[in-house]
């Protein structure tokens, strides 16, 4: 067996290497020769094609995140920006809170059960090398049509994974969301938040200096996982025959997650790193060169001192490997003896791979021979950049002109009472309860508010009370129908889902579900959605902290819905002023806030009623969503408001439905003078919520709406146990109980 | 009537927790010599009617595309005796 | 995150009970049963898996979770911990103990409890909050209840189902040592709907659901139904 | 080495779910004549050293007090060949 070190590359400049195999165009591979000098070794060649893939990279996506950097709003708050693992944002009272928001899409779909569970398993090993305790998670999901054999395949398999991987981590699950639409059929999209607190003084970077500190790779042992696309690497340089066989599917072991959040925490309060990563997409590939290149000095790695799983594994497939479950620590010397304690007391396994040198290579050794020397920035961050072609859609001003005002309506009061029926029983806009259900809400002790509340709230200081909210949306219909508009009406639901809970909100990050760059109809997508969240981030005050991108989600040549999905982390200093979203006090009035206009495009009434799509979506008017979160906040830190529902994808009928069923207590509604029965009750417009106001503070609620010039209607009370619209239905919780929450257990069970 | 039995294992070469975590107990409850313990999925089923070649061949099919799922597992069937 | 509130007398007074809490590799509910305990008024002391005394406590508790990741079977590897063998030999001589979720499958896999828990039957995790009566109110960790009592705590577990052989389920029943029921929809297939037993002198007692995580109004569920647990075992301890 | 299997089954009185959703999913996949379907566990053990009578023995009683679970569980030991 020939090993290929850097001697033998510089000896064999000529080597044919599948360069292409691996993904790299043919100017990559001359861009590494070239910062080499030389041809790159099998090793080094493994290195360069997965961080420079589209996934490490951002190749395609990178010229356009730019913005969230260059518009970002001055803010305070902001601890640690885009760039780490996970943004960090001051909280009030020495707390700081990372989050943020990863896709698992494509595992998720080839084995739901363990694509989903490693997508938690990932993004909290981010949260976790921030120096935070993870705290809660999410899980924005989108499947195929409810009504597809393969959903009953995918959905219960990834609700399983999610459930099974973050329970026996002992995360509350205080959010997401559930998505149906047929453009995810081969392509479901499951994207995984995680939030994290920890003390400013504990933040943690990624970096690795100081000549002679330890590197310490702990954890799981290395196998094969991940690695698919190496093996022909390991088939080039190795004489002998076929390497066994490599693992197609990732397998998590959140039990030993589990111990690795436990046992780094206690290596954190002992102050024991000066560098830390986690080991995800790229696996030690990313992290030793990412940890370099954040350091001031070099970096060598004695790779056959990694411990493993499979012992046939190439020097080229261990560098490649995105086992589960590992993190990389940069350790002084002095220290490494506590560090390896600590692991040991954990049962989990440590091993000094290597030390931070004052050179300026990463080199990596196998059994004594060189087979890495490069510099590491070239790895981690002198990827590809492309300027990728981009136009708008020949297709997209028929879609737009297809206006959904001219869909037939509901003449009568009969009429929008079985159409409210339908609306509320379809799978979009029906209870979540049979996934949610799934996911344990309670462990940790602080959980405040979930699923499904407006936002997840927790406290994360019980003596204060002090508490962090997070809530993620998206409406992919909407973003098809205009790409700019749907990720700011992304944005600005997700910032009316915190405020209504009474929570300020403060930073943002985002998952960006797109079909594949290469389609310049895509690239437009992308780059107006990208455009309009950056605008609207800059326009509400609250920055983008980071984030992530999924590209190539499409079936064939048909892409998924442009699919931006914004989660908003906002802070509240008590939360026993929480506001949920239970109508539950009889008599307490109801009043509707904003302004309603007759928007229908991309509305769920369109979707369920005449299966269409197309028009234009709401307007967004983000000085409005400022004005309303300021007086949702103000009215729940001042006792105004009982309950508080933000209005989106199902108009008001939905939200008053979901506040009712959920206080068990019904509501007498009258139609505003001026609006339509049926606008009033489906209409979509942005910067809308309705709040529960108990009598005693109705003058107050009135003043301080009229002050400050926030359209605020009384459109009812809390009444009884049916829902009456006056003059056109009424309809018994009951039924609407019924139809709301039968719909999802029958699909899929 | 017949009992057929499907054995399904994660692929030798896919992590099992399970497996894993059995065999890292042994020691403390004091059982040496054990290499490797890999953990799986035992189905008895009692078929009715003949089992010929063609009532195997559908349980092969069955275990394939429903018992185990083929992306992380191998699996055998055997005519339980 | 760590609750340092109240570590001395609580509203009862009962500030000098030790109570540990046992953390086993992938025990989850430790710290929140620990701050049940404070606000209880006891004393919460942490013991760990590998720990060979129990350094004087006067009760325990084994916290929720998924201690080794529930792998074989849930409780099954733990019940082999020394800090197990400790307690274990602490029940036979009174030592209160309670289990709760992950707690009971390890005193049912340790045969300090009869039975056994099995996969629920819908096959899936429920979080739920879940309504229970309390029939037997005169156990160390009951007495705070009345015999009869309804409370609504979480449930939250996918090895929920409680199985027994028919006659030691009829004993059970015959010598009131089904300590709590479920009430509404039997939420996992538990044989007679039983939440949760005691032993035959009262000192041990095993549940699915979590009273520690129904002791402050603000969180989780809103209701305070699961404080009693560790009220009672206090009283019980001042008075004997 | 030798490898060792443990199979592990619950009692026949026990309810089995899992046994249970599989065998009410089969008609529907297509599959028919599967009058029961139970699943239970099946651990394989590498053993190092002489598969003696001493060995088996051991691995006889890690079965009883670890593997399985006796209130419920009923289990078999063979060496695999
Ligand atoms: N859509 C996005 N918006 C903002 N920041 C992003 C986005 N996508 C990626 N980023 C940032 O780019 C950096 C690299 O992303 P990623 O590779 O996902 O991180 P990691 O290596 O931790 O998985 C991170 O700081 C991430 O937050
Ligand atoms: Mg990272």
């Amino acid at each position: 067996m020939t090993l290929d070190t850097v001697k033998h590359a510089e000896q064999t400049p000529d080597a044919e290497q599948p360069w292409a195999e691996l993904g790299l165009k043919p100017d990559e591979y001359a861009r590494i020769r070239e910062i080499l000098g030389r041809r790159p070794t099998g090793a080094e060649l493994a290195m360069y094609s997965v961080m420079w893939s589209e996934h490490c990279s951002y190749k395609s996506s990178k010229v356009h995140l730019r913005q969230f950097g260059e518009k970002a709003p001055a803010n305070d708050a902001m601890l640690v920006g885009i760039g780490e693992n996970a943004g960090v944002v001051d909280v009030g009272q020495g707390y700081a809170v990372t989050f943020k928001v990863e896709s698992h899409n494509h595992p998720s779909y080839v084995e739901p059960y363990q694509g989903a569970a490693t997508g938690v398993g990932g993004i909290v090993r981010d949260i976790l090398a921030m120096g935070a305790r993870p705290v809660a998670v999410v899980d924005p999901l989108r499947f195929g049509a409810a009504d597809h054999p393969d959903t009953k395949r995918v959905l219960p398999g990834v609700v399983a994974g999610i459930g099974g991987y973050g329970n026996c981590l002992g995360l509350p699950n205080i959010g997401g969301e559930v998505v149906f639409d047929a453009c995810y059929q081969g392509n479901p999209l499951v994207n995984a938040g995680c939030i994290g607190v920890m003390k400013h003084e504990d933040i943690h970077l990624a970096k690795a200096s100081g000549a002679g500190n330890k590197v310490i790779l702990y954890g799981a042992r290395t196998g094969g996982d991940g690695i698919g696309g190496v093996s022909v690497l390991a088939s080039e340089t190795f004489d002998d025959a076929k390497p066994a066989k490599r693992p197609a599917v990732q397998v998590g072991d959140p039990f030993q997650e589990k111990l690795l959040i436990e046992c780094t925490l206690e290596i954190f309060a002992e102050k024991l790193v000066a560098g830390i990563q986690d080991l995800g997409g790229a696996g030690l590939s990313c992290a030793t060169s990412e940890l370099a290149s954040a350091g001031s000095g070099g970096m060598r790695v004695e790779l056959d001192t990694v411990p493993l799983r499979d012992s046939s594994l190439s020097p080229e497939e261990i560098l490649m490997s995105e086992s589960q479950e590992r993190m990389c620590a940069i350790v002084e010397p002095d220290k490494a003896d506590r560090f390896l304690e600590i692991c040991e007391k954990w049962d989990v396994i440590a091993t000094v791979i290597g030390e931070v040198t004052d050179g300026s290579q990463l080199e990596i050794f196998w059994h004594g021979e060189q087979i890495v020397d490069v510099p590491p920035r070239s790895v981690a961050h002198d990827g590809p950049v492309y300027e990728r072609p981009y136009a708008r859609p020949e297709w997209q001003d028929a879609l737009q002109a297809d206006d959904a005002a001219k869909l037939p309506r509901p003449a009568t009061g009969d009429g929008l009472r079985a159409q409210v029926l339908q609306l509320v029983s379809s799978p979009n806009q029906a209870s979540k309860a049979w996934v949610t259900d799934q996911y344990d809400r309670f462990v940790q002790g602080n959980t405040v508010l979930a699923q499904p509340e407006d936002s997840g709230m927790v406290r994360i200081d019980p003596d204060t009370n002090l508490g962090v909210a997070i809530a993620t949306d998206g409406n992919g219909r909407y973003a098809k129908l205009d790409p700019y508009t749907g990720a700011q009406l992304a944005l600005a639901e997700s910032y009316r889902n915190v405020a209504a809970t009474g929570a300020r909100p403060l930073a943002v990050s985002d998952c960006l579900n797109f079909g594949s760059p290469e389609d310049p109809a895509v690239m437009w997508q992308f780059a107006e959605a990208t455009r309009g969240l950056a605008d609207g981030c800059l326009a509400l005050g609250t920055p983008v902290t980071g984030g992530n991108v999924s590209l190539y989600n499409q079936t064939g040549d048909t892409a998924i819905h442009p699919t931006p999905v914004v989660a908003v982390l906002g802070v509240i200093d008590d939360v026993s002023r929480r506001t949920p979203v239970a109508f539950a006090e009889e008599g307490q009035l109801i009043y509707l806030l904003g302004d309603t206009k007759e928007e229908l495009g991309g509305s769920a009434w369109s979707q369920v009623v005449h299966g269409h799509l197309g028009g234009l979506p709401p307007k967004v008017d983000l000085e409005r969503e400022k004005l309303l979160a300021e007086i949702l906040i103000s009215a729940s830190r001042d006792g105004m408001v009982d309950a508080a529902h933000d209005l989106s994808d199902g108009g008001l009928i939905q939200a008053l439905a979901e506040s009712c069923l959920r206080g068990g207590k019904g509501a007498r509604i009258v139609v505003p003078d001026g609006l339509d029965p049926f606008v009033f009750l489906f209409s979509e417009s942005a910067g809308r919520a309705i709040v529960a106001v108990p009598r005693s503070e109705e003058v107050r609620f009135n003043d301080m709406c009229g002050a400050r010039g926030l359209p605020a209607a009384r459109i009812g009370v809390i009444d009884g146990t049916d829902i009456t619209v006056q003059d056109q239905f009424t309809l018994p919780l009951a039924e609407l109980r019924e139809a709301h929450e039968s719909t999802i257990p029958s699909l899929l069970t | 009537m017949a009992r057929v039995v499907v054995d399904v294992m994660l692929k030798p070469e896919i992590l099992d927790p399970q497996g894993q975590a059995v065999h890292r107990a042994l020691p403390r409850l004091g059982f040496e010599g054990i290499a490797d313990v890999r953990q799986g999925k035992r189905f008895e089923l009692e078929v009715e009617g003949p089992l010929d070649d063609a009532a195997l061949a559908r349980i092969h099919e069955m275990a394939e595309t429903f018992l185990a799922n083929t992306v992380i597992e191998d699996f055998t069937v055997r005519v339980d005796s | 995150m760590t609750a340092t509130s109240s570590t001395a007398a609580g509203p009862t007074g009962l500030g000098n009970a030790r109570i540990g809490v046992v953390t086993f590799p992938g025990t989850l509910d430790d710290r929140d049963t620990q701050r049940a305990i404070r606000l209880a008024g006891g004393e919460a002391v942490e013991l760990w898996h590998r720990d060979k005394d129990l350094k004087q406590v006067d009760a325990v508790v084994l916290a929720g979770g998924f201690s080794y990741g529930d792998y074989l079977r849930a409780g099954a590897i733990s019940r082999f911990s020394p800090v197990m063998e400790m307690i274990i030999e602490g029940a036979r001589q009174g030592l209160p103990v309670l289990g709760i979720c992950n707690g009971f499958q390890i005193l049912t896999e340790s045969h300090l409890l009869p039975g056994a828990m099995l996969r629920n039957n819908h096959l899936h995790f429920i979080c739920r909050d879940q309504r229970l009566r309390v029939e037997n109110a005169d156990t160390a960790w009951t007495n705070s209840y009345e015999a009869g009592q309804e409370i609504s705590i979480p449930l939250k577990n996918i090895d929920g189902r409680y199985v027994a052989d028919e006659r030691t389920l009829d004993e059970l029943e015959a010598e009131g040592r089904v300590a709590f029921r479920y009430l509404g929809m039997n939420p996992n297939g538990s044989l007679r709907d039983i939440a949760g037993i005691t032993n035959a002198a009262g000192n041990v007692v095993g549940l699915m659901p979590h009273p520690e995580h129904a002791v402050e109004p603000l969180i989780g569920t809103g209701r305070t139904d699961g404080l009693g647990f560790f009220t009672s075992v206090l009283k019980q301890l001042v008075s004997a």
